[in-house]
């Protein structure tokens, strides 16, 4: 093991699968000779031509859509969003190409293509950049939607993904970059499988599940319940879609009471869709409602005491557990 | 160019195929045997025809919903085409597609799809891919005159001029986007001005003669395929049945539609080889044959067996890795 | 009252907002000469002329940026989408400007925006004219998203619309455009608030909170059920964000048991928030964990026999319902 | 058109105002008190300036993010700009929209946009409105040479093309879109090209005079004005500052960078007022004015207090009907 970012993560993802597999090239808004608006495709341009790491213009629409074309014939694309905002000028070539093409031709044709980028709020980017898409995306039959909290599983999902034969959804996060963790030593071809969640801490308090930033706020709040007696129980589904629904039961039925902690708005989504799987699954083990923590219900403010207010804290996170385990704050 | 008869007469079938396979699918439709939106490419079939003739079977054709004519000019199984439109089994695209989302691998055809300007990007892709491997095939693309001002449009045509991918874009302008002329869609009436944004090359014909649009797509494609680039072509077209089964085309005149019958493609062909000698027997021929062919898909169709729910539940995603 | 369609309480609406302020205008493909899409617009070109009912070409995220841009400076557009699949080419335009403008503006301006068409599937019409979209844009703070049921609820929903100063989502269905029912008389100012949903039928039994054409298949369930002595308090929510939570939850803390059912796919949507919504606030009160009928999370298959397994059916509510229940079937 | 001196050192004074403001607003993001992109004019004021000047106070604006420019151009109270940047609730935006998100109703400034190409179909609209309305106001869209192949662009092209609306676009060619030099985005040189596909007005020119911006601008307002529809302008300009503050900029060279400064805009209007005699005192002057102007702005700015929570609260929708 070593430890490196989540950024060095996925990019060492990148060139072994790359090296791996010649049909596998990089494609987005300075990808290549800008080295990646956030550095994740650094050194990539000069190790594999600009066959392979290719710079597009601003046309996110017409790449993506090249992207499921090449797809279709057998390429494995990685299409870069230089964030996950700027796929919404891309929805439909998402949902309504990618997602159907298997399905509505029978079967005939497959589209293993992966899309990744930054997701969420990063500083004080305001309201159109700070989107937390996996709402939208996981909603479709037809996508995977990938979301690693770690280095580890960054560079072990995306590599399951790249080879993956279906369209992948992969969430990434700009505030994750510079993150810092253990991943498998070089040569060791570590696959994390997509589908299967991970116990992130054992505990038999409380279960909370959470993904992306907001894991790192549950693991600090996990700290300081320790302190006050509670033991989380943290999972971390790592993939949206599909849940691994039979990982997240287990713990409920083991702690009895559960919390949801996402950024992501409240209205529906995978926070909503958690919840749902577990009082439907779970009812006669619950001691409490599933409670969430999410972002609050507002477009993004530019100021920055705003933001923290939108943003799940700690403190939020201690209070919902508290209340599920019906102690006082 | 001149075809030489028996090519002429090999496209005339093709054409007549196309035609008698629709007027039975209007007929099933009309019957309930097929169901959804059903878009007819009759009036239109010589540019299937004649652009297929001018493709090599390796190259890769995209098309709109409007898609039974390119799908049969491919060399799609009539049997196959008919049975997607009954909802079979055996249908080209398992029944999960219908009349709009027709697919056939084995002949280069990747649909068959519904959302306007969304196939343009996708058929770039595929011409992308054929560069990235070097393979020399060529994609052609089919889409309306209605699609000419959608995004998709010009995401797809400025990354193709940029990268110079080896895709040919023919814009069938059959005059009408459902109800909707041209000229309340654009100040051109000319499409082609619109490559040179994009510094593409382009062309623009009447596309009634199979032999011409053979010909000029011929052109194109090997500009395609010598790595000169895409080109734009806009072919001048009409449709004589409604925009869907649904439409009774009020927006147009009973003169307008048989002015523009007089440049049938299927008589415009017929006349040439007439002219250049043919028999009647020779025609009467290829009707009885294609008569047959097309008897036989409904036939094929309607003894096929439904289309499968595991079917359904299989392809909503590949299981497993590569 | 009178008895008159769905498409036509929905032109009323238009014509009598349209007679009402002269800001309001109409714009869409085919809504002028050719009478609309599905009709619904018909006669409104010869009405009010082509200065007010305007046809466009195929280019709905500029038509829907129109609209939006001529929203922020006084006009009061309806926006026509032919059918909602269509609006993933203008997502964004909703998404990052309409939702956006008036706070990201610090409230200096309003977009008071309608868009609408018909949503869900039709007949047949495949994987990518078949989308039930309601669990994308209820997502998003900075949106309404309505969804009448009812001919009188779309013409006093419509007008609502209309009237509201934010940009609103309204969803019809084309399967429901050719529905009957009592509509207010003509020269009645009939207006339905945004937000507040309708007891639809009254009992004791179990609760289904149901919205668009599953509304009838539950109404059809109800009729089956309450033979077997099962009285459904079933809850047409019409505006789906935001919800009348303390209408859901008023019916349940009377039921003890709840089913949701909609035609949208299962993963997120208003069908886990409301379910979200009930455990939590009603934990107490509920005798059996809330279940849902959608649509199979599948992409919609052309064939008529597997598109019926993918739409809800009165079996599946009945199942659903008994389930609660604790009985057999 | 010569502008008299008395008007050239107006704009003079407007475009020092925002290199100056600029020049403020990268301290206060090195000192923390701004956040989030910061994207800076420098090198582009004349383009802002003229076509300002060339605009009537009710006429409508739309800008990308890189937005300080033109929204001081069009008046905005340097103190609210600043204000904005530091997240303050004196802001023009109220601190919700950031140095990407300006907007000043009151001055005809509608933002301020995020979404490369996302705002063009929105000046289509404020352009629509002013022909539903018959208001006579002409809306300016500006956008940068990265956007010509986008989506939005082509949809908002093709509607303003058709519908002949008053508007202008005004593409700000500043060579790069972040890292990406024009020559790997078009095969094009000379966008105005594009114009031709939506049977649009075209013209191009050098933006680093200020009296020339304005008068070729003039002439498409006045065109727009007129009711003869929408012009495509490119301007040619150069920014001398990274694409946002993370950006150094690598991807061109220090002499390049050298070269283009030579057309500073400021310089080039000084020199032109300096060539019709005008003093050093009056310079002097201008900049002291500026300079009280600029750290009166940061000052306001400091010790305005925070965004609010309410406001974040009560603009998510207006709540109640007209
Ligand atoms: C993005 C989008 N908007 C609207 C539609 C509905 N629609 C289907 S076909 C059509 C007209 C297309 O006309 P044209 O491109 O000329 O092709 P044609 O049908 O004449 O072959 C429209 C508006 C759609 N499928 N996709
Ligand atoms: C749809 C979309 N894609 C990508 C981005 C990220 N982005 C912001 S600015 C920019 C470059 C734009 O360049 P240009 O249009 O030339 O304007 P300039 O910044 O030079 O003024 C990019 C890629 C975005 N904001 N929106
Ligand atoms: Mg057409
Ligand atoms: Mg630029």
């Amino acid at each position: 093991m070593r430890i490196i970012r989540y950024r060095e993560a996925l990019r060492e993802a990148m060139v072994e699968e790359m090296e791996r597999d010649a049909d596998v090239f990089l494609m987005g808004e300075e990808v290549g000779h800008y080295q990646g608006a956030y550095k994740v495709s650094e050194g990539l341009l000069e190790r594999f031509g600009e066959r392979r790491v290719i710079d597009t213009p601003i046309a996110e629409a017409g790449f993506a859509g090249v992207g499921v074309g090449a797809a279709m014939v057998g390429l494995r694309p990685i299409i870069e969003f230089m964030t996950w905002n700027f796929s919404f000028v891309a929805f439909d070539q998402i949902v309504s190409n990618a997602a159907k093409i298997h399905s509505m031709s029978g079967g005939a044709i497959r589209c293993p293509i992966v899309f990744r980028g930054p997701n969420g709020a990063a500083k004080q980017v305001a309201a159109q950049h700070s989107h937390t898409v996996e709402a939208l995306y996981t909603h479709f039959p037809g996508l995977y939607v990938v979301a690693p909290s770690t280095p580890r599983d960054a560079k072990g999902l995306l590599k399951a993904s790249i080879r993956d034969e279906n369209p992948v959804i992969f969430l990434e996060g700009e505030t994750l970059y510079g993150v810092k963790g253990e991943v498998a030593d070089e040569g060791v071809d570590e696959v994390v499988p997509i589908g299967k969640g991970r116990v992130a801490r054992e505990g038999d308090g409380c279960t909370v599940i959470t993904w992306g930033r907001p894991y790192y706020t549950v693991m600090e709040a996990a700290e300081r319940l320790a302190a006050d007696g509670i033991e989380l129980d943290v999972i971390d589904p790592r993939t949206l879609r599909p849940l691994d629904e039979e990982l997240m039961l287990a713990s409920v039925r083991k702690t009895n009471r559960c919390v949801v902690v996402h950024e992501h708005w409240p209205y529906g989504g995978p926070g909503a869709q958690i919840v749902d799987v577990i009082q439907r699954e779970a009812f006669d083990y619950l001691d409490a409602p599933v409670l969430r923590v999410a972002g609050l219900d507002v477009p993004m403010p530019y100021a920055s005491n705003l933001e923290d207010l939108v943003l799940p804290t700690v403190d939020r996170v201690v209070e919902a557990v508290r209340r599920v385990s019906y102690l006082g704050a | 160019m001149t075809l030489d008869s028996e090519e002429l007469f090999n496209l005339y079938r093709r054409m007549l195929l196309i035609r008698r396979f629709e007027e039975e699918a209007a007929r099933a439709y009309a019957q309930s045997h097929a169901g959804g939106f059903l878009h007819l490419y009759i009036g239109q079939e010589a540019i299937a025809v004649g652009a297929s003739a001018a493709m090599a079977e390796s190259d890769y054709v995209f098309q709109t919903y409007r898609d039974h004519g390119i799908a049969l000019a491919r060399g799609m199984a009539p049997g196959a085409a008919m049975a997607e439109l009954f909802g079979k089994d055996t249908g080209c695209s398992r029944g999960m597609g219908g009349s709009m989302h027709f697919f056939d691998v084995e002949h280069g055809f990747y649909g068959g799809w519904g959302i306007v300007g969304g196939h343009l990007a996708l058929a770039a892709g595929t011409a992308f891919k054929s560069r990235y491997r070097g393979d020399g095939a060529v994609t052609i693309c089919f889409f309306g005159e209605g699609a000419t001002n959608i995004g998709g449009f010009h995401e797809a045509f400025s990354l193709a001029g940029l990268w110079k991918l080896p895709v040919v874009f023919i814009c069938e302008n059959n005059r009408y986007a459902m109800g909707t002329p041209l000229s309340r869609t654009s100040p051109l009436t000319d499409l082609t001005l619109k490559a040179q944004g994009y510094g593409m090359a382009a062309d623009g014909f009447v596309g009634s003669d199979v032999s011409v649009v053979k010909e000029r797509v011929a052109t194109a494609v090997k500009r395609a395929r010598d790595g000169e680039g895409p080109t734009f072509i806009e072919i001048q077209t009409y449709r004589f049945r409604g925009h869907s089964m649904s439409d009774p085309a009020k927006y147009r005149s009973r003169e307008e539609l048989e002015e523009r019958k007089k440049d049938d493609p299927l008589a415009v062909t017929r006349a040439q080889l007439e002219a250049a000698g043919a028999e009647v027997a020779r025609f009467d021929e290829i009707e009885e044959a294609v008569e047959r062919e097309v008897a036989a898909a409904v036939e094929f169709a309607h003894d096929s067996p439904p289309a499968l729910e595991q079917t359904m539940l299989d392809t909503v995603l590949v299981k497993g890795q590569s």
